[in-house]
């Protein structure tokens, strides 16, 4: 498999990476799984005055699922919470030159972030 | 990650040995014998001769008589000459072909080549280690069974099937065997005109020869329909014009792959890496622990994708151990037929160790693995108990 | 008999041209690309580039798109896939063949193998110059017609056959076009995507490239079915490790067979044979006189033994033009096809030039074959009418 | 074709080779062709005093088949006529080394021997 440089620059640092255990306030979490694809994900955002402060994750996948999980972190970090709508795991895709098969294990990433949203103890303070 | 590549991917293929190159080299050069070998004019003549010595060089290496060995491009086509090939100039004893599911994909498809041709197959047991007894292959034996094919050491865990005892079943049945030695060569001895095998499928570029060169080994009597038609070359059974210079490299290859000499410097190699891998927790040797050749080893390492842990070493040629043609691997059928789940088959390399393989090689490899698994797991902390099982 | 060995059968094969052994080299050696072109590590993705470069290479020489072109063990076994590929992914449409009888053997006994399997095989007409026109190829035609499989430029003979003319008449009649262009390549221009041609094959070794490599060009939308099984590699039609050094040498001979460079230099070289040899009385040229390629000559020379002429000027490396393999030559199929008695084409030689010719070579030839021939005849004086006609 | 250095010197120098045609006494000639092997060979013997005095041949045939003209006829001069009956293609065929599928055609240069000793007008003075 030949890998885009942005695909395994962000696979090596995974700078990202790591769960938030601080116990602060603000913190949601979401995760997905699929066995079939092998691909397992958890997000972790600290949230602050209505937008995300902090990403952090957890990712058992393949180098592309690892970097658009680092990817993702990077590209929400300092939006406006309202940016987990915008975010799309199709540009992800283009921008990292990820081959277009493995767009289902993306897709779950999206799973994972939806999951965040849904989370009943959200407090935005 | 500067540091220089380390090839531990033998399995896959071998770089060609310098003293073998050289032996090409001289047959492609301008004192070299590059007229075609059919030809009957002095050039000809010569260059038929170098492929006649070549021949006896491989025979000799495998123990059988050269006129036992026909030239083919590769194992592939040695497999399946052998099985359409036999099939089809067996039609009349019968149509059943008995094999496992440890094959190479080139004997399991040409396999599904013959079901579509209404030929019947059938796939002997084997045990958690990868090993086929005698006994499985017997049971599988009916009256119209004409061939068995069961490789002899696997490419990707290595296991060594104990050839000769399935040999014997076959022939008490009146059966033929075909063992797929691609990976024997060099690493195990081969006596094939003593044991009760009819047909081998051999190939130089996993030792240490050319690409695009193999043979195929068919006991005297043994009738084989050819795949390839059209001139006399190889008794008929492989026409086309023999390539000189792959087949002097072929030679010269078996030449160099003594087994007596090698084998004991690769186990001590591929153990050293066992060494290291295993300290590294959880991590799991697939196929029988001591039945293999001593150039394969393939490890699992739950919680860690391959894929990812290649990349993360990419300075070390490895494999993933599952069909890398594609751009989403496949889970290796052979892993899946030993009962690894598919995540465990992904989570799995297989390393192969060679002539050329150092101490600090394998020492790199070991504490590049060992940081790099434990960073993996790390990042997976957290993940359900089947990405690990 | 001390004159150094002149090569003038470059029809049967080439020597590899030195760049082409140099890019090979480079290719096998520890700076080369030695990994197995189907891994996914950084090694194997390097040695797959090298194999796509080469492909593009060739594809450019012979005027076709990369992904047309794919590797094979050498021509023979592209005509055997492009026949037995192609009648059997057609089945449905019928089981009708054409070909000719100047086929090269690998076409014909696949051909032959085809009839055992219950095909129907049509030989085309073609006149005493061994040409075959667009009608004789069209009157063969039935509705149940599949393919139509005409070489490009004879073996043999070196005639040319117009195959674009022929693949125009395929064309509106919905039958597929394939011609065996393992003579062509550098001697004469291809541009197969722009022909109504839907295969063609194509070796290296014919063009100062390496034995045991070939190609076969493969319109888009053309569907064949394998020979060979067990492995994704060209696309699943052709699996089996790829030769890496095999097809880098390929390409590299193609990049530098241009035509239109070296036909002029190899013309006049075979004139320069032909004014010299046909000033000996009563020689005659087989096939046409200006519809063909120009490396080959073949000339009878009636009254003398081919045999005995190739022994006698055994300095010089020609073909007798007849299945070679066996000790006693049978008479040339191509030869006798064309209206040769048993006697004539017995007393014929094939002499093909190549990019190493020289004119003091010609000249040489030239003055042993006149004075050879002189003695042989007159060796045989007395003889009946029959042994010169 | 790999021919013996018997068959080879032989077929090169031909040294017997061409016609008797000088008028003289005691000449025999016998001839032989057959179209499907592709032969055609005349032998002439110069007899006198019941020995084989000369022999001269013309042959029209592979290389095994010259050669083995050139054999016969070296073996036959100087013997006495009856070595005719005691030549042995066979033995021709082991001692220049030439493959035993050429048989048929040495055999014919037999039947070539065999029509001399036919010749009615045989003298020996
Ligand atoms: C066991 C086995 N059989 C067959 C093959 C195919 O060999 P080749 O690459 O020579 O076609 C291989 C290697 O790819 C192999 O390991
Ligand atoms: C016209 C033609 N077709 C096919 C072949 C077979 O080619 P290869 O030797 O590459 O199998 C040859 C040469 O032998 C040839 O001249």
């Amino acid at each position: 498999m030949d890998y885009d440089s942005q695909v395994r620059q962000r696979f090596l640092s995974a700078h990202r990476a790591g769960p938030l255990n601080d116990g602060a306030a603000g913190l949601v979490s979401g995760e997905a799984e699929d066995r079939t694809l092998n691909v397992w994900v958890r997000f972790q955002l600290r949230m602050r005055h209505g937008a995300i402060r902090t990403v952090r994750y957890n990712v058992y996948g393949c180098p592309h699922t690892v970097a658009a999980a680092e990817w993702t972190a990077e590209w929400l970090e300092g939006r406006p919470a309202g940016a987990l709508d915008e975010l799309s795991m199709r540009h992800c895709l283009e921008v990292l030159g990820v081959p277009v098969e493995k767009l289902g294990k993306l897709l779950l990433l999206e799973d994972a972030l939806a999951a965040c949203r849904r989370r009943p103890d959200e407090r935005q303070d | 990650m500067t540091h220089p590549e380390i090839y531990l991917d033998y399995a896959a293929t071998t770089p060609v040995d310098p003293r073998v190159i050289e032996a090409m080299v001289e047959c492609l050069g301008p004192e070299g014998d590059s007229a075609n070998p059919s030809s009957s004019h002095a050039p000809g003549r010569r260059a038929r001769e170098r492929v006649e010595e070549a021949r006896a060089q491989i025979a000799r290496r495998v123990g059988a008589a050269p006129e036992t060995i026909r030239f083919t491009s590769g194992a592939t086509e040695s497999d399946n000459l052998a099985l359409l090939g036999i099939m089809e100039a067996n039609r009349h004893r019968g149509r059943h072909l008995i094999t496992s599911r440890l094959e190479h994909k080139a004997v399991l498809d040409a396999a599904s080549a013959l079901q579509a041709q209404g030929f019947e197959v059938s796939f002997t047991e084997h045990d958690a280690d990868g090993v086929i007894s005698p006994d499985a292959v017997e049971a599988c034996i009916r009256d119209d069974t004409v061939l068995v094919s069961i490789m002899h050491v696997n490419n990707e865990t290595g296991v060594l099937q104990d050839i000769a005892a399935i040999g014997e079943r076959c022939r008490q049945r009146g059966v033929l065997l075909h063992a797929d030695a691609a990976q024997s060569t060099g690493k195990v001895p081969l006596q094939l005109d003593d044991w009760p095998v009819d047909l081998a499928s051999l190939t130089a570029h996993k030792t240490y020869g050319p690409m695009g060169i193999g043979a195929i080994y068919i006991r005297k009597g043994v009738n084989v329909q050819p795949l390839i038609h059209g001139g006399e070359q190889e008794g008929g059974l492989r026409p086309g014009t023999l390539a000189t210079h792959q087949i002097v490299g072929f030679g010269e290859a078996m030449e160099l792959a003594d087994p007596d000499l090698e084998s004991p410097r690769l186990a001590e190699r591929r153990d050293r890496l066992w060494n290291g891998l295993s300290a590294i927790g959880g991590v799991r040797l697939n196929g029988h622990p001591t039945q293999r050749s001593p150039h394969v080893l393939n490890v699992t390492f739950p919680g860690v994708q391959a894929e990812s842990l290649q990349l993360a070493v990419s300075e070390v040629a490895v494999s993933t151990g599952s069909a890398c043609n594609s751009d989403v691997p496949e889970p290796s059928h052979v892993l899946s037929a030993m009962g690894l789940s598919d995540a465990l088959a992904a989570a799995t390399l297989r390393f192969s160790v060679g002539r050329f393989t150092t101490e600090s090689e394998i020492d790199h490899v070991v504490e590049r693995m060992q940081a790099e698994v434990a960073r993996l797991r790390n990042l997976a902390r957290g993940a359900p108990d089947w990405t690990a099982a």
